[in-house]
């Protein structure tokens, strides 16, 4: 299987930042040295020393072996993110003034993003105003939504969940509050709600979002709000009875 | 005394450059001077009115990053501020600050020059600065409130919203054209007043650093200058050139401004390497380690600084293959800086280091740069980019950079040739005692930004998740310690100032040229024009011993 | 390495000795910061002619070719004046110069005039920002009319700029202030109305000449 | 090491420069104008994608004129000739950075 992004941006991250943090040592071990050994106290003559080229030569050569294999490591991870496998799911995303909304393949429609589990998923995201950027910090990746283009990405699901996506570019006012939230459902039960409920944009998520900002509550309760008419849909779900039994028990067992 | 051996005649003939009667009394004899060394002045009151305007807004964004929610101001109010923190930290203090400060009271003193080759012209930079400055302040109290776009005003955005986006960005446009300025003249300064001797590489690496970054000045800048001023055509008159609803491509618009802003943060960093390159070599009593290398690397640094503006721009939709290239270019660019500070380190080695204040900016300086530089590589790298752009990484390490960087050496400058511009010393225990605490408040307050940023906090965020705001904490808390550092700070040079001890010519047993004039300067610097005859570094004849040698 | 003194008297004198050279390589950096000016806006042009290759196309047809090959000989006309004035100004004919000047400054204001001309026949047909007829165009059109008033508007900017400066000049010819022996500031506002010609000569087949 | 470094601050004999005379001058502008007349003309007929390719060069070869006899760059001092070559390298190393990203676009 695909190496998962996430992991990898971690990894990159992880192995780029072990040799910066060597470097930064070595460096700030011998000032710190060459400040206590060569101090006037103790040396009060200096040596006229002007240049040394093979030691130049030294510091340039390995710092580019360095770095050509840090872009190396980077490059290999971006390649993957690029690639969208073939078989990933679309999602159009589309970022607006200050809100997320979410196209599936099916013409449905929903201001929180449903999404299966262990699914390989493309987001191919626009914008109808101005920049945002869609940040799924969990998933380590975002990309930008400008209007008049789309952007894309893709993620691997590897567990069933709540997650958030941010707007990570500046876009105004209420920039901060652009949050959307980002259900991971067993399969099943993802298929029942594509398939089976009614398009749900703009169902009350802006009118709690800027009551939120009146109130100047917390983006916290922003996001409970949000969870909250997610927990709404989730008792509308308990009405078609047989076929939530079936997913429960399926979802069970598959955990 | 290497770089100086002249013919130092009866001096204290004349009277230093305060107290020269010219044309013009009182404060005439300033507004409408032409000397470098009072227009530098001029310029550094200016700009730590500015940086002190500045870094109150910053200490108030802390303030209200304090608790989730609303703590001291409304939304509006805080993204109007990390604007304009963002807009007087660049183009107000942080771009003029080293080159236009230093770089016109030292620099022609360096190259034995009487003044920079067009003084009326460098008067009038003066002047577009504080006409820029004015306009910007003009533009809090004027038309749609304070421009709330970001420091990189990108459209489609700065188009729409109704805060007073023309009139600051006219500002920047009035303050890049005064930077322009200062370019051609310090270039041509260079070219023209070297003295007798001064030969390219005997030229101290202050001058060389400047010279970089002059070019830098004089061929990116017109680009944002145009590019301001596309917006307010598309702002006042409609006329499509960036507005998506027209066909226009926001994209092109961020190309044209990292195409002037990367290359602007090496106007920012280079001045200052060039200070620390004068500092080591002074308080280590030896010539710079590898002379050459450091002066090429200077314009490696701007020449290869042109060719990585995509990086600020991975996750806006840029062309895979682009998006390779600049990752690619943009590790190049760390090898020059790399080549730096190695040499800078070398140099200690075999030293005789006296650590006074500036000595110990600088020691500051290179720790501070170095995590601010290598955290600019994981934002280069490819993927990892597209997890930690905009976010509170970002802005980690540009504070690292800029204000670990650049702030810290102006700092470093002041102290070092606080005895050269006045004639009076500070006191040396506070000035290190200052920097120790400015050192640990730094890093308390921008450390935590990384560990944010990697945790997946976006900036310009008036609010936030409560996961982060232990974090947040502990950054302001910092914010504090640092806000007393730099009062400190202050307080010690303004009493310096006032009844600081004469100095002599000579404090730090400097070798450049403008430790051979008298402290302060006389109004044309030197009695009579020195003539060169050694590299700038040579301590083997420090003042007094060459009679010996 | 040697170590002697050298007593130079002889040069303490230097800061009232001109440097001809030195203002005119200032006055180049000037020009190179112009050249990206443009540069800036050539960029823009470029990208969006690559993504909108045929409403470029047809945008420009609206423009007058015969009125854009006037403007360009009038400006090569008054670029060769103003040399003419530096060497006739060079030879001590101090009237001969005055007189080519006066050309280049008939020159430029002709220039001005007929793009006066040029821009009232688009608003006319209302075709500027937001106008009626524009707004019925495609997006490249548009595009490439927002970027001929801005591209043209600036360079008539700096026409006039450059007439202000060759007028200067003038005058201080008027008052001998400029000499033969002390002309670099003539030369400088020569260089510059030819940067100003150098631009128009790319100008006029970007947007003139496409079909 | 002796002073023997080139120094530019002494080479002001070519303080004032060499100018073309009157005739030189004369026989420029008319190249200038035929050059116009050409690309004027070349307009015309349908080159399809070399089109812009002739006008440009018809157009840098029109600005090398001006630039070497009418601002006789060519009779002064090397260094300008540097200057103009940085920042036309700078030009093109900017279009070709923006284009590795249009013309990429997926
Ligand atoms: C003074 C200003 C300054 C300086 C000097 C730098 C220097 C560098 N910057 Fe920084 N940068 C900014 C100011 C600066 N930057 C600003 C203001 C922004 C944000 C703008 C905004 O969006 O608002 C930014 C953003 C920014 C981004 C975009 C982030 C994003 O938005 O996604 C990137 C990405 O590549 C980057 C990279 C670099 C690199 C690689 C360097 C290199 O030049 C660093 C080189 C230095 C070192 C590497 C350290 C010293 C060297 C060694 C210790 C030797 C050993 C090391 C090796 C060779 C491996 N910077
Ligand atoms: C040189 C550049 C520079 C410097 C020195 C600073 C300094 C500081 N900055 Fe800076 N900052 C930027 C450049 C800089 N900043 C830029 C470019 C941005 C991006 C803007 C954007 O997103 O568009 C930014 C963004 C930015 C943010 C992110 C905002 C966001 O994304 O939401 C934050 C948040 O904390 C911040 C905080 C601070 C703080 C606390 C300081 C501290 O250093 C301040 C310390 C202050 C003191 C030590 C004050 C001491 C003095 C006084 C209190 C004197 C008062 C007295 C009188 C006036 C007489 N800055
Ligand atoms: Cu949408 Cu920020
Ligand atoms: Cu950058």
């Amino acid at each position: 299987m695909r190496p998962n992004i996430t992991q990898q941006v971690d990894e990159s991250f992880y192995i780029i930042m072990g040799i910066s943090v060597i470097l930064l040592m070595v460096i700030t071990a011998a000032m710190l040295y060459f400040l206590y050994k060569y101090n006037a106290k103790r040396h009060p003559v200096a040596e006229n020393i002007e240049g040394n080229t093979t030691v130049e030569i030294v510091w340039t050569v390995i710092p580019v072996i360095l770095v050509l294999f840090m872009f190396y490591i980077s490059w290999t991870g971006f390649k993957n993110m690029r690639d969208v496998p073939k078989d990933a799911m679309v999602v159009k995303v589309n970022g607006q003034m200050w809100k997320w909304s979410f196209e599936y393949d099916n013409k449905k429609k929903s201001d929180t993003l449903y999404l299966p589990v262990n699914k390989n998923v493309k987001f191919e995201i626009t914008a109808t105003d101005v920049n945002h950027s869609f940040y799924l910090p969990q998933f380590r990746v975002k990309e930008d939504a400008v209007p008049g283009r789309t952007n894309y990405y893709w993620i691997r699901t590897d567990k069933v969940g709540t997650f958030y996506a941010a707007c990570a570019e500046y876009c105004g006012l209420n920039h901060s509050y652009m949050y959307a939230t980002m259900k991971v459902l067993p399969e099943e039960e993802f298929l029942v709600w594509k398939n089976y409920f009614p398009s749900e944009t703009g169902k009350d998520t802006t009118a709690t979002k800027t009551d939120s900002l009146k109130t100047s509550s917390t983006v916290a309760d922003t996001l409970k709000n949000k969870t909250d008419s997610l927990k709404t849909t989730s008792t509308v779900r308990d009405t078609s009875k047989s076929m939530k039994d079936s997913l429960k028990t399926d979802s069970l067992k598959k955990k | 005394m290497a770089n100086g051996t002249i013919a130092a005649t009866g001096k204290a003939a004349e009277v230093d450059f305060y107290h020269v009667k010219g044309r013009h009394k009182g404060i005439l004899s300033w507004l409408l001077t032409t000397d470098h060394k009072r227009i530098g002045l001029m310029y550094l009151v200016f700009i730590i009115f500015f940086f002190l305007v500045a870094m109150t807004i910053g200490v108030l964004m802390r303030l209200e990053m304090l608790s989730p929610g609303e703590t001291i101001m409304k939304p509006q109010t805080y993204n109007s501020l990390f604007t304009l923190h963002g807009v007087i930290m660049i183009f107000l203090f942080i771009i003029p600050a080293i080159p236009a400060v230093f770089g016109n009271f030292i620099m022609p003193i360096q190259l034995g020059a009487q003044d920079v080759q067009f003084p009326k012209l460098n008067l009038l930079s003066w002047y577009l600065y504080i006409i820029g400055g004015a306009l910007a302040i003009l533009s809090l109290f004027s038309g749609g409130g304070i421009m709330d776009t970001g420091w990189t005003f990108y459209v489609p955005y700065s188009v729409r919203t109704t805060t007073n986006v023309s009139l600051s960005v006219f500002a920047a446009f009035v303050l890049g054209f005064s930077s322009i300025l200062t370019g051609i003249n310090f270039i041509a300064t260079i070219h023209r007043l070297r003295c007798p001797g001064m030969t390219w590489f005997r030229m101290p690496l202050f001058s060389w650093a400047l010279y970089a970054t002059s070019w830098i000045q004089i061929l990116a800048t017109p680009i944002i200058g145009i590019t301001l001023v596309l917006i307010i055509l598309e702002r006042a008159l409609g006329i499509g050139v960036f507005d998506p609803t027209l066909g226009g491509d926001p994209l092109l618009y961020q190309h044209m401004f990292w195409i002037y802003s990367h290359p602007a943060v090496y106007i920012m960093i280079l001045p200052a390497m060039g200070v620390v390159s004068e500092i080591i070599p002074t308080f280590a009593r030896k010539p710079i380690f590898g002379y050459v290398p450091i002066a090429i690397s200077s314009l490696a640094i701007a020449l290869v600084g042109y060719l990585v503006w995509g990086h600020h721009m991975f996750s806006s939709g840029i062309s895979d293959t682009s998006r390779v290239i600049f990752s690619l270019l943009t590790f190049f660019v760390a090898l020059p800086s790399g080549i730096k500070v190695f040499n800078w380190v070398a140099t200690l080695y075999k030293g005789s280091i006296t650590v006074s204040a500036p000595m110990l900016y600088v020691m500051l300086f290179i720790f501070i740069f170095s995590i601010g530089g290598l955290t600019g590589l994981v934002l280069g790298a490819l993927n990892t980019d597209l997890h930690l752009t905009d976010t509170y990484f970002v802005v980690g390490h540009f504070h690292y950079v800029m204000f670990g960087g650049m702030g810290i050496i102006f700092f470093a400058s002041l102290h070092y040739w606080f005895p050269k511009m006045f004639g009076k010393m500070y006191n040396e225990k506070m000035a290190k005692f200052a920097a120790y605490w400015i050192g640990i408040g730094f890093n308390v307050l921008y450390f935590p930004f990384f560990i944010m940023g990697y945790l997946g906090m976006p900036r310009r965020y008036y609010d936030y998740l409560p996961e982060y705001q232990i974090w947040h904490i502990i950054s302001t808390v910092g914010s504090w310690i640092l806000v007393s550092g730099i009062l400190l700070m202050i307080a010690n040079l303004i009493s310096g100032l006032k009844s600081g001890k004469r100095t002599t010519d000579n404090p730090w047993g400097g070798t450049t040229l403008e430790w051979t004039t008298s402290s302060p300067p006389t109004l044309e610097n030197f009695e009579v024009l020195p003539t060169v005859t050694a590299g700038p570094y040579d301590h083997t004849k420090i003042h007094g011993q060459e009679e010996n040698k | 390495m040697s170590n002697h003194i050298e007593h130079a008297e002889e040069i303490h004198e230097i800061h009232i000795h001109r440097d001809d050279f030195g203002s005119r390589m200032g006055l180049w950096l000037f020009l190179l910061t112009e050249i990206l000016l443009f540069g800036g806006l050539f960029l823009l042009y470029a990208g969006y002619r690559y993504i909108y290759p045929d409403g470029f196309i047809a945008a420009a047809t609206e423009l007058d070719v015969l009125l854009g090959t006037i403007n360009t000989i009038i400006l090569l006309t008054s670029s060769l004046t103003v040399v003419l004035a530096i060497v006739a100004l060079q030879k001590s004919n101090k009237k001969l110069s005055m007189f080519f000047l006066w050309i280049t400054v008939a020159c430029g204001l002709l220039f001005l005039v007929n793009k006066y001309f040029e821009w009232g026949a688009k608003f006319h047909h209302g075709i500027y920002p937001k106008g009626p007829a524009l707004q019925n165009m495609s997006e490249g059109e548009v595009l490439y009319f927002g970027l001929y008033y801005v591209m043209t508007g600036l360079h008539g900017l700096h026409i006039v700029v450059g007439l202000a400066f060759i007028g200067f000049v003038m005058w201080q010819i008027h008052k001998d202030i400029i000499t033969s022996t002390n002309f670099q500031k003539l030369e400088n506002s020569g260089l510059y109305w030819h940067l100003v010609d150098i631009i128009w000569i790319f100008l006029f087949p970007l947007f003139y000449l496409i079909h | 090491m002796e002073n023997t470094q080139h120094n530019d601050h002494n080479d002001d004999h070519i303080a004032v420069a060499h100018h073309p005379s009157y005739g030189v001058n004369i026989l420029v502008w008319i190249g200038l104008i035929s050059l116009t007349c050409i690309t004027v003309s070349v307009a015309g007929i349908n080159l399809g994608s070399l089109a812009l390719s002739v006008a440009l060069i018809i157009a840098i070869v029109k600005s090398l004129f001006v630039i070497n006899f009418f601002m006789h760059l060519k009779f002064d001092n090397k260094a300008l000739k540097i200057f103009l070559g940085i920042c036309v390298i700078t030009f093109v190393i900017i279009l070709l950075l923006t284009f590795f990203d249009l013309t990429f676009r997926t």
